[in-house]
């Protein structure tokens, strides 16, 4: 039973232990952004979950009530799925999948729907806009996140997380594939809705998928897009900075530290860099990200046989 | 007993409030955001109290009751220097601008401990047409796209401006507390995908007053400290606004502070690189927004000189000559002149401009030497002012703009009325 | 039965029955994502049955595609979202016997058919023996497959596009002339002509 | 054995993000204006749901054909390394036959909003 149930509340206390932090850092770095530190961040972070959850849930004239129920969820599903595939040490694989690399480009795939169906459920303009705005950009970051994991998975000769942290050993891929992380972040700021790519819930569509959502419902659609960020953090963690491998301390405390890393990135870039018109996302996706990729993969390549 | 529990947790933390602004009231619902303990949120839903600020002309009444119906129940609602709707008994009033975060705090307080005193809803409870037991399935729709489903009718196929593709344009009034748009403002929209067809502005921004120094210098000579500093926060405020629809909610929040707090010496060196490196300008296309001339100089003011017309009422001045005063006009050249990125641009140019000549002018004590005109924050100002009608920029500018560039051509042009107290009696 | 056995019987129940699903709900938002169910579930019986790798990429694929088909559905449908009741079958008794005719015909290759009795050892590494493959004898296929899509690209390109190298297809796209004012660059001698119709017709 | 913790991990989470949200089954519905689209204070005219002009279709067009290919790659990074340089010329071949297709669409302007 333990082999069941260990896995299962370790992803899942992560996720939310997880999206509370993400939640704290972002109103640490709005805080000092604002020239303002605020006081007492974790019981004000706290309040503000409550609060939702206390607060009564709003509907419109005709929703896709279904849907509009299942999306918040599918989110923090997606998140799961991404989290289990990661390893925390060379022992504790809470799902050991060949093909985990593969599993994360289908959570990414799979995100971009839910955000749309986030979207499109309260049949109401501003939330429909920003749901349709993010498939723009979903669909084009997916490719970038294909070619930079297949990079990383080069030298690993295998699809699963295990082999790729396994691979570097000697280097991280942050050092040997130095075009990986800038481009894998960027993948990350789209399936968390997050700073630049903040298409979905945009603060020029007064919060656009989530304009007509409030109380527990809105809690939970925080909480999935929380966790969904902390997933990210994990694989970016074992892709580029060698997941759980570290010294002197056990592997899934290297594991959080890193995560605790990329975290802290995604919430600095997300508050310092303003969101893009969605063309323009779409155009530096396609013309410069993509071939950048490219770069990546063909570097990746040599390095595995010749470096 | 949980629950109670819980409640006195969630009140440890930020008020969620949704600010309804009437006329003159954008300053003062702005410096509430630097309040610690609140927070103004962008939705209705979001909000556990409605702030009421100023007194709402009759015509957007109920567009208030409709914003008012729209925060979930149980809720409260702040009135401040504003008429309270006429049901309601006992209306929290307020009218000291100092005591609008402890109201405000309290209500909350209220709304989580004992939720029982609910707030009416001031609409009939009655779906916007009657559908029930109507049509061929009984849910008001009638063949393919025909009836009113579910009490609305469905969109029907419009003309496209863009690639011609004939496909369905949603219609909808966006306003007046929508909080992208200035407040007041009120906009007659036709969407298809996520470009503007077809814009017509129903009711103008309400008239926003005027620094205090822009007045008196209509009248009498000023020091021109006091009129620079004015200029320069004023920029800084509307940049906040843009910054906020840029999702910089943060940023624009230390540009509401730094404007609060702006005094004589202070450069804001930061500022420049710190706009330029969020990518507020690149994230709104080159090109969008563009001013005809005829329009440039109808607006005038930063405006005109951000689309390359040397418009300027200080220019005439003495006191200005005397610190070797040349208005900064953008350049007509590689980047496109009298676009969104444009005035922008110009907004950031003026503030340090402003500030140089601010320090100037208190070392050399320079006061204004002209009266009766004035370059006022957002364009000339004159004793005999008609209130300028913006509404055709607007609906000449908006239609093909993707709806982020919508709102961002909004944000960057001065659409309120400058209400002098010539112009507030005239109206 | 195993815990496997019963994954396998909820998983097929759930692709049959979301694929029935699909025909009839109203809304063609709900239509596509019913068929992405389906495919997640049948996806999830492929793992199921140790095709680690071509199971998840089923996922992702299908999460694109379907994707990409709500968003073509619901643009060119009338009444996307179903808010009229209405029909999604057409020529429901064709379509009824083409499918009794399909499924029969693949049930029965699957009770007669002769398959091979191979069975791989243990601990094979799959996506391997596919990565082998692709760059041993189906490199053709494979690199054939690169030049279908490029077609596919360009087509797709030509079809849907309005923008142009030109300017929008709808108002004549041509090439600039080999002299200034000239005549497009390999334009039939008609080809002022059938610019200056297109532009006519447009207006 | 992998399987049944995915599954279990997945269920967990839809049922807590479920949880969450505190659904009320049957729960009376908030009167009608509590209901109406928020747009400021405006109303809209029709449904939202509508034959929506998305602006970037061939760019989903160009993903669909451009994803099938990429499907090929996951295979063929695990083999790489064993495979060398032939593995090497063979993507390479097929990547720039792909590159191709994507300069094309830009040079036609098809990543641009229509």
């Amino acid at each position: 039973m333990n082999e069941v149930l260990l896995p299962t509340l370790v992803v899942l206390s992560t996720l939310l232990a997880g999206a509370a932090l993400v939640a704290v850092l972002d109103q640490a770095v709005a805080g000092m952004i604002a020239g303002r530190p605020v006081r007492g961040l974790l019981s004000a972070t706290f309040a503000r979950g409550m609060l939702l959850w206390l607060r009564p849930d709003s509907t419109t004239e005709h929703p896709d009530a279904l849907l509009w129920r299942l999306a918040p969820a599918a989110y923090l599903v997606l998140a799961a799925l991404g989290l289990a595939v990661v390893p925390w040490s060379a022992d504790f694989v809470p799902v050991r999948l060949p093909t985990g690399v593969v599993l994360w480009g289908a959570v990414e795939a799979l995100a971009t729907v839910v955000i749309f169906l986030e979207g499109w459920a309260p049949n109401a303009p501003l939330p429909l806009l920003g749901g349709y705005r993010h498939v723009a950009a979903g669909l084009s970051y997916i490719l970038v996140s294909m070619f930079v994991l297949i990079g990383v998975a080069l030298p690993a000769e295998s699809l699963s997380f295990d082999a790729v942290i396994d691979s570097q050993q000697d280097l991280w891929n942050v050092v040997r594939q130095p075009l990986g992380l800038p481009l894998f972040l960027v993948v990350g700021l789209g399936i968390g809705v997050w700073g630049p790519l903040r298409f979905a819930d945009a603060a020029d569509l007064a919060g656009g998928t989530t304009a007509e959502t409030s109380g527990p419902r809105r809690l939970a659609w925080a909480l999935g897009r929380g966790a969904m960020l902390v997933a990210f953090s994990a694989v970016a963690a074992s892709a580029f900075f060698g997941g759980w491998l570290g010294p002197w301390l056990p592997g899934p405390m290297w594991l959080l530290l890193k995560m605790l890393l990329v975290l802290v990135l995604l919430v600095v870039i997300g508050r310092l860099l303003a969101r893009m018109a969605p063309e323009r996302f779409v155009g530096l996706a396609w013309l410069l990200l993509l071939p950048l990729s490219f770069v990546d993969l063909l570097w990746a390549g040599l390095l595995a046989l010749y470096g | 007993m949980a629950v109670s529990w819980l409640s006195a947790l969630a009140a440890r933390g930020s008020v969620p409030v949704y600010p309804a602004v009437g006329p003159a009231m954008a300053d003062q619902v702005r410096r509430l955001a630097l309040e610690p303990d609140l927070e103004l949120v962008s939705t209705p839903r979001l909000a556990s109290v409605l702030l009421v600020a100023g007194v709402v002309p009759s015509s957007a009444d109920v567009a208030l009751r409709r914003v008012h119906a729209q925060l979930p129940r149980p809720c409260g609602t702040l009135w401040y220097r504003s008429r309270p709707f006429p049901e309601l008994d006992h209306p929290q009033v307020v009218d000291a601008p100092e005591l609008i975060p402890g109201a405000l705090r309290e209500l909350h307080r209220v709304v989580l401990h004992s939720p029982r005193d609910q707030e009416p809803m001031l609409l009939p409870d009655a779906p916007p047409a009657p559908f029930e037991g109507r049509g061929d399935h009984g849910q008001g729709g009638e063949g393919m796209m025909g009836g009113m489903p579910y009490g609305r009718p469905m969109a029907m196929t419009a003309d496209d401006l863009r690639d011609g593709l004939a496909l369905d344009a949603i219609d909808f009034t966006l306003g007046p507390f929508f909080r992208g748009l200035p407040p007041g403002l009120v906009l007659e929209l036709r969407v298809q995908g996520d470009v503007v067809q077809q814009c017509t502005v129903q009711a103008p921004p309400y008239a926003e007053p005027v620094a205090a120094p822009f007045l008196q210098a209509l009248e009498r000579p000023v020091p021109i400290v006091a009129l620079e500093l004015a200029r320069a926060r004023h920029h800084l405020r509307r940049l906040a606004d843009a910054l906020d629809l840029a999702g910089l909610d943060a940023l624009g929040r230390r540009l509401l502070r730094a404007a609060a707090g702006l005094v004589l010496g202070q450069r804001l060196r930061w500022l420049r690189p710190m706009l330029k490196g969020s990518g507020l300008l690149a994230s709104v296309g080159a090109g969008r927004g563009v001013l005809s001339d005829t329009q440039a100089s109808e607006i005038g003011g930063s405006a005109a000189r951000a689309a390359g017309l040397s418009i300027d009422a200080r220019m005439g001045d003495r006191g200005y000559a005397q610190l070797g005063f040349e208005p900064i006009v953008q350049p007509r050249g590689k980047e496109v002149a009298g676009d969104i990125r444009a005035r922008w641009r110009q907004w950031l140019d003026e503030i340090d401009q402003s500030l140089r000549l601010a320090a100037h002018a208190a070392d050399i004590d320079a006061h204004t030497a002209k009266i009766g005109v004035v370059e006022g924050p957002g364009g000339r100002l004159a004793t005999d002012q008609p209130l300028p009608d913006t509404g055709p920029v607007l609906e000449t500018l908006l239609p093909g703009c993707e709806w982020n560039q919508a709102l961002a051509v909004i944000a960057s042009l001065p659409l309120a009325a400058a209400a002098t107290p010539g112009a507030e009696a005239g109206a | 039965m195993s815990w496997i056995d019963l994954a396998f019987y909820v998983l097929a129940g759930i692709a049959v029955v979301s694929g029935w699903r699909v025909f009839r709900t109203d809304s063609m938002v709900r239509a596509s994502f019913l068929l992405l169910l389906s495919f997640l579930a049948v996806g999830a019986v492929m793992l199921l049955l140790g095709a680690v790798y071509l199971g998840v990429a089923l996922f992702f694929m299908m999460a694109v595609e379907m994707l990409v088909m709500a968003l073509f559905m619901v643009m060119f449908m009338m009444n996307p979202a179903g808010l009229n009741p209405m029909n999604m079958v057409h020529q429901p008794r064709v379509a009824a016997a083409a499918g009794v005719i399909a499924f029969a015909a693949l049930a029965g290759m699957a009770l007669v058919a002769d398959f091979p009795e191979r069975r791989p050892a243990a601990g094979t590494d799959v996506v391997r023996a596919l990565g082998t493959e692709l760059l041993g004898d189906s490199m053709l296929v494979f690199e054939s497959a690169g030049v279908a899509l490029l077609a596919t690209m360009i087509g797709v390109v030509v079809l849907s596009a309005r923008t142009g190298r030109f300017g929008p297809s709808d108002e004549g796209s041509c090439p600039p002339g080999l002299d200034p004012g000239g005549l497009p660059a390999g334009a039939p001698s008609g080809g002022e002509d059938g610019s200056g119709h297109g532009h006519h017709h447009h207006h | 054995m992998d399987l049944l913790i995915l599954a279990v991990i997945a269920l967990s989470a839809l049922a807590l993000g479920l949880l969450v949200q505190r659904p009320r089954p049957g729960a009376a519905l908030p009167p009608w204006p509590a209901r109406t689209t928020y747009l400021g204070g405006g109303e809209p005219a029709t449904h939202a749901w509508n034959r929506f002009h998305v602006r970037y279709y061939p760019m989903t067009l160009l993903l669909i054909a451009f994803e099938m290919e990429m499907m090929f790659m996951y295979p063929w990074a695990v083999v790489y390394v064993a495979e060398g340089l032939k593995a090497l010329v063979e993507m390479g071949m097929f990547l720039a036959i792909l590159g191709v297709g994507i300069l094309y669409a830009w040079r036609e302007g098809a990543l641009r909003w229509q």
